[in-house]
């Protein structure tokens, strides 16, 4: 599913990520750990490809239509309801029976309720609720997830671990610093040293 | 075709939505017009000519564009959320111009109030005039969502703009002031219209290589 | 001299001017390549040495 | 190797820059015939180059942007802008004895009637731009990309503020100024030497320009592999 040979990005003068190579599997799980700093998000972000190799290169098969990303931020609008938020995204990625997906998910996430609230008022924990939402919302092949744990209960990992691996259809790469959190789902791992 | 104009729709509606529930610009916009067009009656001579009041009403507009250009990327740019948009399947250029349609649309709210104003304070306002405005108010969202973008990935993005800009307003100020005082506006028009149509194919065209990193 | 002939003097001096400007430009560019060269190679010596 | 080969080819195109700008400001000066009985005429031979010069290193800039986008391969990037950087210099020149001629022909240092004089400071205000985005954006992929986009704007801008400039002449001064001085052989011979000598010169700047910058990029790598 990937594939990557001296993967290497520098932004300015400061080189995150270098010679790296990266084999993932279709629907393997892989774990990517390090310290802060030690390029984590930048492979993920390379992966999804919002940014560019500046050396080496990758191969993702997978076009944007079939990757979920799940990043620090939540990426959705402050200014927007949840319900408006998913419903932006459900345009855009072009998504059919749109609503019922929506709701199903808005559900089963415990956001129903919240559908109609401002995004700006929902809680840390409820605004990464509503980021996973947004990442599943197109049921991806492949989930990218940077430190999906932070600000999630144990409630919300266990849903999540659950929609991602119930089937195993998926393949995901996780970065963390919290593996225990994965339980004993089998992964392979990566792990980056800082540079 | 339908769903790169049903992509473009969506995200000029949330353009619009985001801006009905924050009204951070459109009404920052109208009184900064409004201000500008009785500042401008002081700055004018007493006997200065219609040719002068004329073109004072094109810089007022200018500037007040560019308060709709330098806000226009900051909900994306708050917290990443455009990383959303790019992930999204979409052609990226949609992005591009759905967000021109919104700014095409804000511009279009500050002129309603703006040349009334002017033919309150100034000038009758001529049909010339109305499609110089219309005309340039493309060029203006066409080529400022683009460098708008630009300078989203720059240190003191809100200077940097209007540095961006200016260089390529002067046509546009060119066309739209010979549209309102020519004896053949026609003209004019014309390469107001020109120019539109050369700038925004560039901007839709290179929208692309300037939000990915 | 004829007003207009020192009129053409002057700007063919200006690109006269421009010209060594440039030069002294690249001499100042050289020499910290220069000094930076020399800081690099003592580094480099010092790791061959170590 | 390649690089030996480049500084070669700077040394070339200098010695044959000089070889032509002495035989071309010879020819002006002592072979073509004084045009109007006006003696200031002959900056015509180092103005008109130096401006043809500027027009040429912002369209080369630009065809290296082009090249940037297609491609993607980093070294346009840096071409691209010391091409830029050498039409920002030419086009200064080209304001600064433009000035000297109006000065001359009319008597002041500056004229909103001289078409190029304005065009340049057009150009001039745009290039400055971008010089700002460039510096304001942290290097990487990103600013290539969009320094890239903003020179390609800069070549479609050049015929756009020409075509504007002299649309807003009809409205700030109906009156056209029509100056059409007698071009003779000799004049026209004197003139294509200066200007291929100053493109000549242009092209010998930029090559040493570019060396200089990525020798620059070299020692950058080297003190990063070291240290």
């Amino acid at each position: 599913m990937i594939r990557a040979r001296g993967l290497g990005r520098r932004f300015g003068d400061k080189r995150v990520l270098a010679g790296l190579d990266l084999d993932v599997g279709s629907r393997e799980l892989l774990l990517v750990t390090g310290p802060n700093g030690s390029g984590k998000t930048t492979l993920l972000r390379l992966i999804a490809g919002l940014i560019v190799p500046t050396a080496g290169e990758i191969e993702v098969d997978a076009d944007r239509a079939h990757i979920g990303f799940l990043a620090h931020e939540p990426l959705v609008y402050r200014e927007l309801t949840p319900l408006e938020n998913l419903e932006l995204y459900g345009r855009l990625y072009r998504i059919p029976e749109r609503r019922e997906r929506i709701g199903m998910l808005l559900e089963r996430f415990g956001l129903w309720d919240a559908r109609h609230e401002s995004t700006a008022a929902l809680s840390r924990g409820m605004l990464q609720r509503l980021a996973l939402c947004r990442t599943l919302l197109h049921d991806p092949e492949l989930v990218l997830l940077d430190e999906p744990f932070t600000s999630l209960d144990a409630a919300g990992s266990e849903l999540l671990l659950d929609e991602l691996t119930d089937d195993a259809r998926r393949t995901i790469v996780v970065a963390s610093h919290q593996p225990e959190r994965l339980g004993d789902r089998p992964t392979s791992r990566l792990a980056l040293a800082a540079t | 075709m339908t769903a790169y104009l049903a992509d473009v729709a969506a995200l000029t509606r949330k353009d619009l939505l985001v801006e009905l529930r924050s009204r951070d610009t459109v009404p920052a916009m109208l009184l900064f017009v409004v201000g500008g067009l009785v500042v401008f009656h002081f700055a004018l001579a007493d006997d200065s000519s219609r040719l002068a009041s004329a073109g004072m009403l094109w810089i007022a507009l200018l500037f007040t564009a560019l308060l709709a250009l330098v806000r226009s990327f900051v909900a994306e740019r708050d917290e990443a959320v455009i990383d959303g948009l790019l992930l999204a399947p979409c052609d990226r250029s949609a992005i591009w111009l759905g967000k021109t349609l919104s700014v095409v649309a804000f511009l279009a709210l500050a002129e309603l109030v703006a040349l009334p104003a002017f033919a309150l304070f100034y000038e009758p306002v001529t049909w010339e005039l109305v499609a110089g405005v219309a005309l340039a108010n493309i060029g203006i969202a066409a080529v400022g969502t683009l460098l708008g973008a630009m300078a989203a990935a720059a240190r003191a993005r809100e200077l940097l703009l209007p540095l961006l800009f200016m260089p390529l307003a002067i046509p546009l100020i060119v066309g739209g002031v010979g549209a309102t005082l020519a004896e053949d506006p026609g003209r004019y028009l014309g390469f107001l219209a020109l120019y539109d149509l050369i700038f925004a194919i560039l901007s839709w065209a290179s929208f692309e290589y300037v939000v990915t990193e | 001299m004829s007003t207009g002939e020192k009129y053409v003097a002057a700007a063919y001096l200006v690109l006269f001017g421009t010209l060594l400007l440039y030069v002294a430009l690249i001499a100042l560019k050289l020499g910290r390549l220069q000094r930076e060269l020399d800081e690099l190679a003592r580094i480099a010596r010092e790791r061959a040495g170590g | 190797m390649s690089t030996s080969l480049r500084n070669n080819g700077a040394a070339l195109l200098s010695v044959l820059a000089a070889g032509l700008l002495v035989a071309g400001f010879a020819l002006a000066f002592f072979w073509a015939p004084e045009a109007r009985g006006d003696p200031a005429f002959r900056i015509f031979y180092l103005h008109v180059p130096v401006a043809l010069t500027a027009y040429a290193a912002f369209g080369w800039g630009g065809w290296k942007a082009l090249r940037l986008l297609w491609t993607r391969e980093e070294r346009y990037d840096l071409e691209s802008y010391v091409a830029i950087h050498m039409g920002v210099i030419f086009g200064l020149l080209a304001l600064v004895t433009g000035s000297v001629w109006a000065r001359y022909t009319w008597g002041v240092w500056w004229t909103w009637d001289e078409r190029q004089l304005v065009l340049f400071l057009v150009l001039f205000l745009f290039y400055s731009a971008y010089f700002m985005l460039r510096f304001s954006t942290p290097p990487g992929p990103r600013r290539a990309r969009t320094s890239a986009v903003y020179a390609l704007f800069g070549v479609a801008l050049i015929p756009v503020s020409f075509l504007a400039i002299r649309l807003a002449e009809r409205y700030i001064h109906p009156v056209v100024l029509t100056r059409d001085p007698k071009i003779e052989n000799e004049m026209l011979v004197s003139f294509f030497v200066c200007l291929a000598g100053m493109l000549v010169l242009a092209g010998a700047l930029y090559l040493v320009e570019l060396s200089g910058k990525r020798a620059d990029a070299r020692l950058r790598e080297l003190r990063e592999l070291l240290t």
